[in-house]
């Protein structure tokens, strides 16, 4: 699968109500190490309800400035939230599906 | 599409992320259009997309499947399906595997020599067919 | 991802009208429109009378004296060229354009004496002996003078300051 | 005392560099026809360049990444390739541009057309970029560039009436003659002239050349600091000399012959011969950099080894972009389309691609990812920001002004 055609697909829960679009997926180096480096797990995506568009990557990383800038992008992607894999039903070529009972978490990267 | 009705994530539902033990790489962020070098710092190419060993398409994920991984950084003709949309056949795409991927920086570092890759066929074939055969051309500027 | 490249042909195809729009369509011999073309051949008159006068004093070289006349040259000939294509229906601006035409043929005339005269080595300071009889220096010098009084006073009667 | 060498060549190879084929038209032009009163115009220019030149030097000494790779990993490849494709054609404008002026200041020399001298500056700038060591190519078209030194000399010998030059610096007004629809497009026009984007790949992809770490930041900095002021007071001697003879005998600059006379005016021969030198030296080097930053950006966009550093077969699809840059330039000036034209062209659509790379920079000099602990300071960012409004500004007027001036006819 490319991951360019995950990412900006919309996501929509079990009753098919709009989250928002993909706009990042996250990966974890935690897994059975290869020769140089492990592998690269996919540990989620993160949603974001109003554009895919991850806009300069400002939203998760806790930068201030310049001073504008970087708040008016934070606030373009306010309520962005991280899905783990085990909450996905289905990846679709349009949508992506989530199970009834995910639970959405905070996409902040971890400092 | 489906419904067109928004259901809004309040702020409350949204819960402390938990902690994955090793490196934490958002695609976008870190590996998308990173420069990638060589074992010896020669510029290779820069990452246009990621390949994962993902699920089917359209198919039901069953419960506590195997999550995918990258299997490989993708680059050339893909850039440009990426922005104007379509996509390359498979056999177009071409690869570096992620296996010979060394480290991820603020480049991506490959452990091996940039000529053993399929991603420099151009560079190569540039240097034998027209550069190299340009007096000078392989001199190292005095 | 496709309507991103739909925008991209909308946005081009913008441009390109934009760039349309730019290109001067043919004009009325209006003073407004005159001033365009006679301050150009002015400039280029007085750049011209000045390579000259520099020459004589021997200020500068043949090669910049002769380039700079042969600009000018080309400046007189493309502001010439724009004036021919104005229609000119009234009597009185038929006049008017004529006039301005006779006036750029008498500058260029000059300014081709004086890249000629620019041309010929300086045989040294002493006065009118470079190139021929009636085309010396300071005969060119004259000629462009009184041309570019004729134009000034053509311009001030068309009410172009 | 090779260290105090080592910092007065880097001052006096950003003068010579500052100015370009751009400047010297530009301010020649503005010169002639509003005299003085743009002249903070290129102030407000070298503040900006020298502030957009640090942060992308420091950009390139501290993380080791050149513009372009910022600019596509900040804004991702739809807005990269957007950045790139402007970016690409101007430099092409440029190249196109400096190429010409070699060729019409070996024209002023030798009286020969300068159509047939396009080849030969062509053919040199090639074989410099093939062969020579970035260093030594630098410095030699730096100092001699220097020259140019010959607009002040010539400015002093002209004995001009300081009061009025002074009055019309410091206290601009716009003569009802030409209208504030031109002034204001000559404005932007200077301004991108004093900013190029050219500069500012040439300058941080240099850092990566010449391996600058943060112990080299002081040394650069310097250069900024005190070689682009000094080339901006150039810029502005350029437009006096123009003002104090040409403004007055109604003469309104379109060719490179009108530049000289002033100075021939001036000096006589000799400060015409050095004004030559200084002219080809100086859009020689301009040509070099144009050239160079193509290729930088191209090859920093797709993720092709580039660098003078490395031999040219270990770079070649860097080489071949330039020299196809290259005829490409040739072939636009084979059309006989007037250099100086597409200079004043390419200078306003400069300024208006310039939001394009500004942006990325100022935000990657605050990414504590890049930059570790050297992210800006306070100040800085305050004027970076000063500076994005401004840029924003002269960007987005630039086109209805181009359309309402009819390019400042």
């Amino acid at each position: 699968m490319i991951l360019t055609d995950l990412l900006g697909s919309d996501v929509v829960d079990s009753k098919g109500e709009r989250l928002g679009e993909v706009s990042d997926a996250r990966f974890a180096l935690d897994s059975a190490p290869t020769q140089l480096l492990s592998q690269a797990r996919l540990v989620g995506i993160i949603v974001s309800p109003r554009t895919a568009s991850s806009f300069l990557g400002y939203e998760r990383q806790g930068m201030t400035q310049p001073w504008p800038v970087a708040q008016l992008l934070r606030w373009w992607h306010r309520g962005s939230f991280l899905v783990l894999w085990e909450d996905i039903a289905m990846m679709g070529s349009q949508e992506v599906v989530l199970r009834p009972d995910y639970v959405a978490y905070e996409s902040g990267l971890p400092r | 599409m489906s419904a067109e009705k928004r259901r809004k994530i309040e702020p409350s539902e949204i819960r402390p992320a938990p902690r994955p033990a090793g490196l934490v790489l958002d695609a976008q962020l870190h590996l998308l259009d990173r420069q990638v070098l060589d074992v010896d710092g020669v510029p290779v190419t820069t990452v246009d997309d990621l390949e994962l060993s993902g699920p089917a398409p359209d198919e039901p994920i069953p419960e506590g499947a195997a999550p995918p991984s990258i299997t490989a950084l993708l680059t050339g003709p893909v850039l440009g399906t990426r922005i104007f949309g379509g996509r390359p056949p498979s056999n177009r795409l071409i690869r570096i595997p992620w296996d010979v991927v060394s480290g991820v920086d603020t480049v991506i570092t490959v452990g091996v020599r940039s000529d053993s890759l399929e991603a420099s066929w151009v560079e190569r074939w540039l240097r034998n067919h027209v550069i190299g055969r340009i007096p000078g051309g392989s001199h190292d500027p005095d | 991802m496709s309507q991103y490249g739909r925008r991209l042909a909308t946005i081009l195809l913008a441009l390109a009208v934009l760039a349309g729009a730019l290109t001067a369509c043919s004009q009325r011999p209006s003073p407004e429109a005159l001033k365009g073309p006679a301050k150009d051949v002015f400039s280029a008159v007085q750049a011209a009378t000045l390579a000259v006068d520099l020459r004589i004093k021997n200020s500068t070289t043949a090669a910049a004296g002769s380039t700079a006349a042969d600009d000018m040259l080309g400046e007189v000939e493309s502001a010439t060229d724009e004036v021919e294509g104005f229609t000119a229906p009234t009597e009185e601006e038929k006049s008017l354009r004529d006039d301005m035409l006779t006036s750029f043929a008498t500058i260029s005339r000059a300014m081709l004496h004086a890249r000629d005269a620019l041309t010929a080595p300086s045989g040294g300071p002493e006065q009118g002996q470079p190139g021929s009889g009636a085309h010396g220096l300071p005969e060119v010098l004259g000629e462009l003078r009184n041309a570019t009084d004729q134009l000034k006073a053509l311009m001030t009667k068309a009410g172009i300051q | 005392m090779k260290r105090l060498l080592g910092v007065a060549l880097g001052i006096l190879t950003a003068i010579g560099g500052f100015v370009d084929i751009g400047d010297l038209v530009t301010n020649a032009v503005v010169g002639s026809r509003f005299g003085l009163s743009l002249a903070w115009v290129v102030v407000v220019g070298v503040v900006g360049i020298c502030l957009f030149a640090n942060m992308s030097g420091r950009v390139a000494a501290v993380s080791g990444r050149a513009t372009f790779e910022v600019i596509r990993e900040r804004m991702g490849p739809r807005a990269g390739l957007a950045n790139l494709a402007a970016s690409f054609l101007i430099n092409l404008m440029t190249v196109t541009a400096e190429i010409g002026g070699i060729a019409l200041a070996l024209q002023l020399a030798s009286g020969v057309a300068y159509l047939l001298w396009v080849p030969v500056a062509l053919l040199a700038v090639w074989l410099v970029i093939w062969r020579v060591k970035f260093k030594i190519m630098e410095n030699v078209t730096g100092l001699l560039g220097l020259s140019l030194i010959v607009f002040a000399v010539a400015l002093f010998l002209l004995k001009p009436d300081w009061g009025v030059l002074a009055s019309q610096a410091f206290a601009p007004s716009v003569s009802q003659e030409e209208g504030p629809g031109v002034y204001w497009y000559f404005a932007i026009a200077l301004f991108g002239a004093a900013m190029t984007p050219y500069e500012v790949f040439f300058f941080s992809s240099g850092a990566v050349e010449e391996r600058w770490k943060v112990k080299d930041l002081m040394q650069a900095r310097m250069n900024v600091l005190l070689g682009f002021p000094l080339g901006g007071f150039l810029s502005v001697a350029i437009a006096a000399c123009a003002a104090v003879v040409l403004l007055p005998a109604g003469i309104s600059v379109t060719t490179l012959s009108q530049v000289a006379l002033p100075v021939a005016q001036a000096g006589g021969q000799l400060a015409l011969a050095v004004l030559i030198l200084g002219v080809v030296a100086a859009t020689f080097g301009a040509a070099l950099e144009t050239t160079l930053s193509s290729g930088y950006t191209l090859a920093q966009f797709f993720g092709w080894s580039w660098g003078k550093f490395r031999r040219p077969a270990q770079a070649a699809r860097f080489h071949m972009s330039m020299i196809v840059v290259l005829l490409a330039g040739a072939a636009v000036l084979a059309t006989g389309v007037d250099p100086i034209l597409v200079t004043e062209y390419s200078v306003v659509f400069s300024a208006i691609a310039l939001p394009l790379t500004y942006l990325p920079i100022l935000i990657v000099a605050n990414d504590p990812q890049y930059m570790g602990e050297h992210v800006n300071n306070r100040a800085v960012n305050i004027a970076g920001l000063v500076y994005l409004v401004i840029i924003l500004a002269a960007s987005l007027a630039a086109i209805p002004l181009m359309i309402v001036t009819g390019a400042g006819a």
